[in-house]
């Protein structure tokens, strides 16, 4: 029931993995993800420089904890409820990049929205990712919602939920929690904790460190991850959804992850974050040092990053160049489905 | 045919839908052993045990939300709210989340929940357990809203709820729970949504109302008709989706148009009815729309001399029905 | 005399209320260092301190809450809510708690705070990030609703309601941030809550508006003034209390009225001011009472294509008068 | 920052309470507070039972936390944020038996909100008493709100406010505790946990035995403290309300109270409780408890015991006939008050 911390995973990533039972494919695998979420965001801020799609919103930094966590899950059975910096969980869980640059595009044929939402509120029925919408933390309570219904269904399905350590200062996530720790339902409860929301500082929000102290409360284990480590965040995710399997009950896992971008396309972050900060936080990028992590395991060469490196590029070209070409929704569609019977 | 009260129409249809559809659970405050404040799912816990009537904590944006999510995972979660007064904690979870499931996700995901709250006043539940809330949710494109008045239509329109596609929130007037009477088949029925009820055919004024003001515009349209006026009476049901060509084919007819309802006047649901006949039955109409409706006062006042103020009554709706016929 | 932009209206109102009173105080979310997302709190920080300007936690309720504990205790708070479609979760705390505190004490207590939301669509916000909230509000008896539409109304309005001995909601629309200038003298002066101000006299239709319609509105005259329609033109600018005398000395005068908001149509604000006119001005109407508003679906979607085919505009406008002019 | 238990305060009362601080008058005058709010509580439900008030919700059971820890507030000066279970907190901030008698039979010249609100639903201006709302958990955020004032104003003032434990599990908590332990707001928050939300038990409301845990995540210390010890309530309020004075911060106190009573005159608990743990409950009522203390101690006789009864039965006696015979408010005044505007 208390908080723990997972420090740094130590010795060669190789070994360490295969002693969790993670394959050098697995390890290759997970690094192509993060690095084609990363590829994916960078080409949404480009596309918003150059005036092609108004509004980006951005998981920079938070990739590492993302795949990690949920690499754990079984894609097409269970459940992932998302938010608007999840752009690498969804990859993880299935959605293509042509179906993240259909939503940044806000074309007819995206399956979150059909264009309808901001880019970010991701969504896909055939992928078991819920609707996100933009009030935070509401989420918790879906994701509740769906472990309930999967107990009482016994359909074995495990549901995995993120949200901002600002977020989980609201209501919902006291509401949620609670009920997930009474019933033992199977959800694990991600907080992706970047330091800031917004331009605040995690110290003008809180007057806590460790978000994850909070599970104690819930009653449940509560556990803190550094989002850098990738393989960390995959053995924490992967206790958490095991136990959630096993119907044990849910886990609040903090991860702690940075921002290194500004909030969204609208904000100036310069304000409120000085340069050395900022420089600082480039050191916590999960991509770099999963990388290394990886390199000095030998599990990738410089070869093989290349490749990666080559085949994501060729991959987010395509989903840019065929999502732009995509046609609008309709004008007639926009009264579609306010409720189920107004149907085409 | 069999004769019930409100309230046992209500426990009825719940537990005949229980017990048809297996993917049904009821979930809120009280509801299972005790079976709810006002008793509405009294008997469901023994029937259908614990893992389907459930004893939420004390938490409505819960008690919606983990709704919506149980519902896109595969059950159709019944929500009790118990007074309609505690559903605001619940707004965000229902207007933000529930009623845009659909439409935000481009029909991806729907959400089949049912959320039942008992509102309404004259009950001595003074500012905190007498409020009727339709009018924060009939202006919310994805939601629809059902106000039942009598237990066939009770019974009725709940199965239709249950079975809906999308969520329904469905008031009960507490005070009817037990006052109000009626029969109610035996063998399984349903109200569809969307269609409001002549209860009273009349030729010189339409009285539109729902809910406790269904009756009591029967009530003052029996006691006009002493006048000679012939009131046509129309009870909505339905507030969302609404019933337009009833409301308007009436309106056409008699050419006078009373809209009552027990909620604060200003802003309250009958201003959205009076503003439709207003503007789309214009040419027919031979007095001003009027509207019988409660004060504009933050609710429901405790003390009975203040109750008494605050409530309408037959008589007062009789007298509205009086000024408008002599116009 | 100066030119402002609307937001820097507010933001001047602001300072200078500031300055004047030292029981002020600004709170919500990134109002201190950054300024509030649309920068209308930028300056306060570096001006009054981190005591007097608050960077909350990502809590509505707690905003709102907050403020009523800290209004009963002597301070006048003025509280933002980064969007108006964010105010939800504080739905309970400001309809339950700070509307009712002065009737439910009997006058013991009140709730002097200020709560500013920016609103409104036309700006690629989406679903979240573009809706009006007004209707949810203006039903409610003890709260008042401001939403002001030049840089001069906003500031003298914003005054007001800061010095207002009851709680205040001040909806701005996101779009005439920097879109809208206009003069602002350079004194102390207030706008009072409550009137209404005719922003074009004219003799043939009543054009009722606010927020951005009341720009749109006028607009839309200009465009009908060429087929030879006269317009009077209404800023309701407080939509609770409502000034009525202003509106229906106007449709007694034209005879026509055209109800313009940008909300969905079914159950918004101005099916409010359409049954008043109906009520009230009956034997003055040469038309029915007309409304063009939003279309009643869930908020404004995104895609450019979609936003434009929700969104109200000078022509659409100009179409409805027309249509009502030649009734 | 733990939670701790304070168990038995132990030994004779009269020397343990004057080791804290307390004279004999301070034991009979918590005393003689404890009782009346039990006498006018109790007369509450003879005049529902007679027909002659509708309604009535009871503070039974939960007077002696009330009582211990309102009790180091300075009335006039302090505040208190009461809920509906409040009689002995209100009755020891100020409030006479009459203000009570008035509200419970919803007269004019009833303080709380002159016949407007249900019974139960106490304030007071002039005792710095906040008026009571329905909704739960609402009025933590008020405490919190009237305690950001109070620091930001210099005034030194002190907030307690109270809930029930079903209430804590709402979001509101989770909002304002928050708050109050990031800025080190003067508020003392005390659960009464009686075990009951209506009908639903403890342990079908949260996953944890004591809700003072909690408080470790919001950055408070949380007490735990047994509700029939009157004395130990007392100093668990003490020091969280000289730890608030202090500008230390905020304490989350919960009494474990029994709820004597049904939940308000509409409810059977015999449906759901069960004659033998009403009876067992009766053991932790604690007026015998402290009065059994305090006779042992020789703080007070036998003789004092009985003539502190006849005068309260008199005081009892005299606030309801008095209350009774008061104006019903005007049907002129229902307009009333609206806004400030609306005055006579
Ligand atoms: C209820 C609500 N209030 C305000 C906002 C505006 N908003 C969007 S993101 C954000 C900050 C979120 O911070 P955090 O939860 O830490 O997530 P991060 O963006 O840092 O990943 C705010 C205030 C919102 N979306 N929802
Ligand atoms: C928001 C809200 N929901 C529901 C209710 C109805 N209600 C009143 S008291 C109560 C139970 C409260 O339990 P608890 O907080 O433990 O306090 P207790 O009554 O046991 O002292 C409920 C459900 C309410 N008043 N407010
Ligand atoms: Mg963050
Ligand atoms: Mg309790």
């Amino acid at each position: 029931m208390t908080t723990t911390t997972t420090s740094e995973t130590g010795g060669p990533a190789g070994s360490l993995a295969r002693s969790l039972g993670l394959t050098d494919e697995d390890l290759v695998a997970m690094y192509r993800r993060l690095a084609l979420a990363r590829a994916i965001d960078e080409r949404m801020w480009v596309l918003n420089r150059a005036g092609r799609v108004p509004f980006v919103i951005s998981g920079q930094g938070h990739e590492g904890a993302q795949v990690g966590i949920v690499s754990n899950l079984r894609p097409g059975f269970d459940w992932l409820v998302p938010f608007y910096r999840s752009v690498a969980g969804v990859l993880t869980f299935g959605m293509s990049a042509r179906e993240i640059m259909l939503a940044q595009y806000a074309k007819a044929p995206d399956p979150s929205s059909g264009g309808r939402q901001m880019p970010g509120h991701y969504g896909s029925a055939a992928h078991n990712i819920l609707s996100t919408s933009s009030p935070v933390a509401t989420q918790l309570l879906h994701a509740v919602g769906i472990g309930l219904a999967a107990r009482i269904r016994r359909t074995g399905q495990v549901v995995v939920t993120a949200l901002g350590e600002g977020a989980s200062n609201q209501g919902d996530f006291h509401e949620g929690l609670n009920f997930a720790g009474l019933h033992h339902l199977p959800v694990v409860t991600v907080i992706e904790n970047n330091g800031w929301a917004i331009s605040v500082p995690a110290a003008k929000q809180a007057p806590i460190v460790d978000f994850a102290e909070r599970a104690a409360g819930y009653g449940m284990p509560g556990v803190v991850v550094d989002g850098a480590d990738v393989i960390g965040c995959w053995r924490v995710g992967h206790e958490a959804v095991e136990r959630a399997r096993r119907g044990e009950g849910p886990t609040l896992i903090e991860a702690k992850v940075t921002r290194l971008t500004a909030h969204s396309s609208d904000d100036q972050q310069t304000k409120y974050r000085t340069a050395e900060e900022l420089e600082r936080e480039r050191l916590r990028d999960p991509l770099p040092c999963f990388r290394e992590q990886l390199l000095e395991a030998s599990v990738l060469t410089p070869e093989g990053v290349a490749a990666i490196a080559t085949e994501i590029a060729a991959e987010v070209n395509d989903a840019t160049e065929w999502a732009e070409q995509q046609p609008d929704p309709t004008v007639a569609s926009a009264t579609w489905y306010v409720y189920a019977e107004d149907r085409p | 045919m069999a004769t019930r009260t409100f309230i046992e129409a209500i426990r009825e249809g719940l537990r005949e839908e229980m017990r048809r559809d297996a993917s049904t659970i009821v979930l809120g405050e009280d509801v299972g052993v005790k079976g709810g404040v006002f008793l509405a799912t009294d008997g469901l816990f023994a029937e259908f045990g614990e893992e389907r009537v459930i004893d939420t904590p004390l938490t409505e944006s819960l008690i919606v939300g983990a709704s919506i999510g149980a519902a896109v995972n595969g059950l159709r979660p019944i929500a009790e709210i118990q007074f309609a007064d505690f559903i605001l904690p619940a707004f965000n979870q229902i207007v933000s989340e529930a009623a845009r499931m659909r439409y935000r996700s481009n029909n991806a995901f729907g959400c089949p929940i049912t959320i039942r709250a008992p509102f309404g006043g004259g009950v001595h539940g003074a500012l905190y357990h007498s409020q009727s809330m339709e009018a924060f949710f009939t202006h919310v494109p994805g939601l629809k809203v059902v106000v039942p008045s009598t237990p066939y239509d009770a019974k009725g329109l709940l199965r239709s709820a249950i079975r809906d596609e999308d969520p329904v929130l469905f008031f009960e007037h507490k005070k009817m729970y037990r006052s109000v009477r009626g029969d109610v088949p035996d063998g399984e029925y349903t109200v569809p949504l969307g269609q409001a009820a002549v209860t009273r055919a009349g030729s010189q004024v339409t009285v539109i109302a729902y809910g406790l003001m269904a009756h009591y515009a029967l009530a003052a349209a029996d006691r006009v008709d002493e006048d000679g006026i012939s009131v046509e009476v129309i009870d909505i049901r339905t507030l969302r989706p609404l019933d337009r060509r009833t409301i308007l084919d009436s309106v056409r007819k008699t050419g006078k148009c009373l809209v009552v309802y027990e909620d604060n006047k200003f802003g309250g649901y009958g201003a959205e009815i009076a503003a439709i006949v207003a503007e789309e039955a214009f040419d027919y109409l031979d007095g001003p729309v009027m509207r019988a409706a409660g004060p504009d006062v933050p609710g429901v006042p405790y003390n009975h001399v203040l109750e008494d103020w605050f409530m309408l009554d037959p008589e007062r709706i009789a007298e509205a029905i009086r000024t408008l016929a002599a116009y």
